[in-house]
């Protein structure tokens, strides 16, 4: 039988797990003032995350999405993306938002309960949070097929996880992407668990980024814990996108060092041990020593962006908390641009009840109220 | 003014507002060089190009993702779905995403995007390709829904639906495509949406229905004239949000509901029409409303087609039924 | 007998379906080693192994496209939905497909599916997490459509369910899941199914609820029964098909009909129940029908879920309008 | 960047368009007592094909979707299958339907607007045809989930058209298939067009059997004009799921020699040189070719078939036709094992009303009645 068609996946990784950089580093793994914006942003996503699974825990935010070891990944590809093009995310990608001007007091918002938290000030063709799982993936295509047909040099860069990529809704926006030759950039978050289902179960392939192949487009692994890898890889698939030469998929490996959410205890069906040997691959440290070789970090710095990241979050919680609960008009001032009568009336009868029965403040009752896992 | 039928003044509403409005850009499957299966899009890749006028991959999912992608950087896309039995696959983009854009980011982005489809059976065309599911779709909040009964109601409603800034679906009776001919003028006017029309005046009885159930009433309307009974005919054109307000009135001047529909009974658009006015004109009630509409199992082939779909023999016999109770 | 949660009582009522019929197999997302993100399939994994309680990929239309090839081959797949707002992707496959089977094929082909999934809101839980979309599933037909309110109800409902040759839409309020514990006898007895469970006799006004409203109503019915206002409460508990017979019985003896749901209003399964006593019924109403449901908008997050869900507040005001009328 | 995974899809034919045979060639080329069987039902679903279009012109039949140049592919699968395996065809595998002993009567039934033609006599685990793109391939995979779930050895067919590959329902299929190594076959029919769409328009892959590399699966891609490839392709592929080695990805090359349905017009929209010189490649030529070099066939014999198949077609037709148009209790008898009551009150509403209006004979104003190209 005669071969009609081959194909072959490549893996970049610049720094390895040690801090040691491979030889061929792009430009970047030199410019000290990028690495360390980008070192200074993970940080801050780590103090911010840290505290959203606080707040939860004290009652004081609802169910919320961990991103703790995504930071490199979620940073990376940001920092590759130009401020007009449009970030897509999932539901985790707080490090991709806070770098691309999203206010924390915001994300906080919209995950203690209050829609107000996807009305971005800055970012605002950015979309908001996406539950159902893939989904997203089409606005991503659909956003820049709309930057296609007006000729702009901008692109559209769209998250999914691991578990995503069995939803159809996947394979139908890079289908298109590719059909079209759309400026798009989707990146696969392969951080191993969809909730309690390792990835070994959700697909036979050996890499998700040859799912690429059934879109004929470019598909590329790379190490997600690198900042250096996926920010170069990105960067080369925004350049691609915005010069028109069509999409790339991107699966970036890290892993989940959290609960899926706060409403889920992975112990219950991951070992610990598996979880040990993760934090030895995670993505602040290696990019730690890698400054200090290059003599621009040491422990004064570290303590001084530690207190100073601590100080940003704390000024957003006090924010998000002094909010005022929303008022019931909210529920329908923003369904329609032409609202029809009935809704007015309705209005009324939601303004007669309210608070009527339960008094809902930031998390009351929030978390595991009845829901284990989700 | 020349006459068209539904499917030429669905055509001419599309190449007036592509024409006047740079940002309307068609999406859906065949309905560029083909112009769609039924010719709602004939000629408009030719006019328009194809960046505007696109066939896509065959998804509805995707079709519908897309679109809302579109419409959140200022395009107005209108899709058109093959056919309404084929609306499932974009249903998750549809309920979760397009109808809820404007809510849930407080009006930051919004999905002004039109789905345009043909609705319901009487064309003896193959299986899954005969569906009324307008109530499906009615019960989804920040949707409106919208089925036009004639050539210049489906001009106006679609520029109208193509113009309002917020998600409609657009259904066209596809057996009345080319049933009749009528004068349209082909002058960009738009017809209002969020109303009833009332297309006949009457005193014993209000009939309510759409689609392609107006023809059917109206003529079982004429032939209980000649019996000396006098219905009112409301075609309710917007399925959703209804405009109880017409009904009512109507009711209180006849005291007496027949509501048609081809969808099937139970949970359809009827009920609600129906509850509606238990709710709030059951003391100008002279009879229990009757609804007549579809039965509860599936649309069938084509050789039972006509044995499911409401006629003129069983809305007459409705409104006699209405009448003597 | 045990005292047990209604997720417990689920949960008996597949161990002990999967122990007595060895056809059973359920599937669906993290519902293996994990037992479900609500705990219903806790365990069943070890005890019947990863062939018969299987982990799917992450993809709804998957789970209901699998569960009907499977069906087809004499299994009878229990599938759960996470949540049932996604429930959208599976919609293809459960109107398309599922639904149709037997009625397609004249009965060589058929599918004894149940679809469980969580239903409503009142836990806190994030966006599209808090969903009421009975009335979409109850108007396709060859669906029935189930809900059970008590821990008792769950599990003789569900029983009956896996047991019945045809699919079900098994909806489980995610509010109830662990309300209160309920002595439950695990015999194996199913409850019947497309009946009415009248939970307590009155005299002056008939209630229909089902789901998380029941405990609203009741809670409701309490405290207007110290005002001297005798409620009859129905649990409405088969959503589709309507046991129409028990409602119409009760409004005889009551004249007053007040229906309570979660679910937005527009098109809501309180419309079909109110349009039947429009029907059917209107001589023995002795005042308008009340609906007292979601408002027709998007079901909002956590702040407010609890201004949108109905209370017993305004189920009692909507009695006492009814008997003021 | 290193590499981390490659692949290649091989393509298939032994027997080319001159009828020339390939070096390498199965047993099966020389399998004469095959190969007429195989020629004979070809010849016999030609034979059926162009009565079933001549119905629909007349005004017996409703729309139909011609399987004109598909022959090969579908009786060429439908050979390689066993007995007790599970076909589930789209709507034109009526070759694979007829080998399998779907009566061609039965056929026309269905596609006269009457389901009594999805009760088949024989072959009854098979699925009825499948009008909603690409649903089928899921009722493949969970067909294939309760064989391997009761340890039985046999497996599901699931035919899909290149369009199709376009829909989500068909990755997540080949996806959970490859996933948990189901006993499935997967035959996508590459003809090229989907309605109006050539597939240039429908993905930007090379081929559609390398999207099995999105699903880990092996994918093949085969001239589906060359009967011998097909089957021979097919039954490797049976006889590993059969194994219990997994599922198989096949893409058939062939083309929709004929409109998409009777309610199409192909002239709008594709040339019709394109026809021409599909119609030189056509499946039963070559076949004539071989068998006549193999010296099993010659004008004589090939006449003696066609009039057997016209004769059995007639029967089919005779048949079909003096079926009397179906009760009106059809529509509610077979909707439910436990009929609701208020199912029954509306059954005796339909009779009421029955043929009130319409009379509704075989195909009586079926066609273009309304619709021009579905
Ligand atoms: C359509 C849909 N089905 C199910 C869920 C419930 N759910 C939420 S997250 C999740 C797992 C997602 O895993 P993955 O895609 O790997 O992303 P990760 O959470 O690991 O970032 C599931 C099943 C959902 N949100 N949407
Ligand atoms: C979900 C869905 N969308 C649209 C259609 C309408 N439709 C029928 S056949 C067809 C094209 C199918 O093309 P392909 O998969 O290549 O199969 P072929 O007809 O060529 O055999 C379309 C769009 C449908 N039947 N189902
Ligand atoms: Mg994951
Ligand atoms: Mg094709």
């Amino acid at each position: 039988m005669k071969t009609v068609a081959e194909f072959e996946i490549k893996y970049c990784q610049f720094l390895d797990a040690a801090g040691s950089l491979a030889a061929g580093a792009p430009p970047l793994a030199s410019d000290t003032a990028e690495l360390l914006k980008m070192y200074r942003f993970m940080t801050l996503v780590r103090a911010f995350d840290t505290k959203a699974v606080n707040l939860q825990r004290t009652g004081k935010l609802g169910t919320y999405a961990s991103c703790l070891g995504h930071e490199a990944a979620h940073v990376g590809v940001a920092a590759a993306m130009h401020p007009e093009d449009v970030l897509i995310p999932v539901y985790r990608e707080f490090g991709s938002q806070i770098w691309r001007g999203v206010k924390m007091s915001t994300i906080l918002t919209f995950w203690g309960g209050d829609e107000r938290g996807c009305d971005y000030t800055t970012a605002r063709e950015d979309f908001p949070w996406c539950v159902p799982i893939a989904t997203q993936m089409l606005h991503g295509a659909g956003v820049a097929m709309a930057m296609k047909i007006r000729g702009q040099k901008r692109c559209s860069v769209t998250f999914i996880g691991d578990g995503g990529t069995s939803e159809g809704a996947f394979y139908e926006a890079i289908n298109l992407a590719g059909a079209r030759a759309l400026p798009a950039v989707f990146v696969i978050v392969n951080n191993d668990w969809a909730i309690s289902v390792p990835i070994e179960q959700q697909t036979a392939t050996k890499t998700l980024a040859q799912k690429a192949i059934a879109a004929g487009i470019p598909g590329v692994q790379v190490d997600g814990n690198d900042v250096i890898a996926i920010r170069h890889i990105t960067s080369e698939a925004v350049a691609r996108a915005r010069r028109g030469e069509g999409p790339t998929l991107i699966e970036a490996l890290t892993y989940r060092l959290g609960d899926h959410t706060t409403a889920d205890d992975a112990s219950r069906y991951r070992d610990q041990s598996e979880v040990k040997e993760a934090w030895g691959k995670e993505p602040l440290l290696r990019l730690r020593s890698h400054l200090m070789k290059l003599r621009v970090w040491d422990e004064a710095r570290e303590g001084a962006l530690k207190a100073e990241c601590a100080r940003e979050v704390e000024a957003a919680v006090d924010e998000y908390l002094s909010a005022p609960k929303p008022s019931t008009d909210e529920m329908f001032d923003h369904l329609f641009a032409n609202p029809p009568k009935g809704l007015a009336e309705q209005r009324e009868v939601a303004r007669r009840y309210a608070n009527g029965h339960h008094a809902a403040g930031h998390g009351a009752g929030h978390g595991r109220n009845g829901s284990d896992g989700h | 003014m020349a006459k068209v039928t539904m499917i030429e003044a669905i055509n001419r509403a599309h190449a007036w507002e592509m024409t006047h409005d740079p940002t309307v850009v068609v999406l859906g499957e065949d309905i560029g060089i083909n112009g769609g299966v039924f010719r709602a899009t004939a000629g408009l890749q030719e006019q328009f190009g194809k960046d505007r006028v696109q066939d896509t991959p065959l998804a509805e999912g995707m079709i519908a993702g897309m679109a809302i992608g579109m419409a959140t950087q200022g395009l107005k896309p209108v899709a058109e779905i093959q056919f309404m039995g084929f609306i499932y696959p974009a249903l998750d983009q549809i309920a979760n995403h397009m109808a809820r854009m404007r809510n849930r980011t407080r009006g930051r982005l919004t999905c002004p995007v039109v789905m345009r489809m043909p609705h319901g059976g009487g064309i003896h065309a193959p299986e899954h390709h005969s569906e009324s599911l307008e109530a499906m779709l009615a019960h989804h909040a920040g949707l409106r829904v919208v089925c036009p009964s004639s050539p210049a109601r489906a001009y106006g409603l679609l520029l109208a639906s193509i113009r309002d800034p917020d998600p409609v679906i657009f259904l066209e009776p596809a057996r009345l495509y080319r049933l009749v001919k009528q004068e349209v003028a082909d002058d960009g006017q738009a017809l209002p949406l969020d109303v009833c029309y009332r297309l006949r005046e009457g005193s014993d009885v209000t009939v309510v229905t759409w689609g392609a159930m107006v023809t059917e009433t109206l003529r079982a309307a004429d032939t209980l004239e000649s019996e000396g009974v006098s219905c009112e005919v409301l075609d309710l054109a917007t399925l959703s949000p209804i405009d109880h307000d017409t009904i009512l009135e109507s009711v209180v001047k006849t005291g007496r509901l027949v509501i048609v529909h081809e969808a099937p009974r139970n949970c359809g658009i009827g009920a609600e029409i129906a509850a509606t006015v238990a709710e709030h004109g059951l003391y100008d009630l002279n009879a229990p409303i009757r609804r007549v509409a579809g039965y509860d199992t599936i649309m069938p082939l084509a050789r039972l087609e006509y044995d499911y779909i409401p006629n003129a023999a069983r809305i007459m016999d409705a409104v006699r039924e209405t009448l003597a109770a």
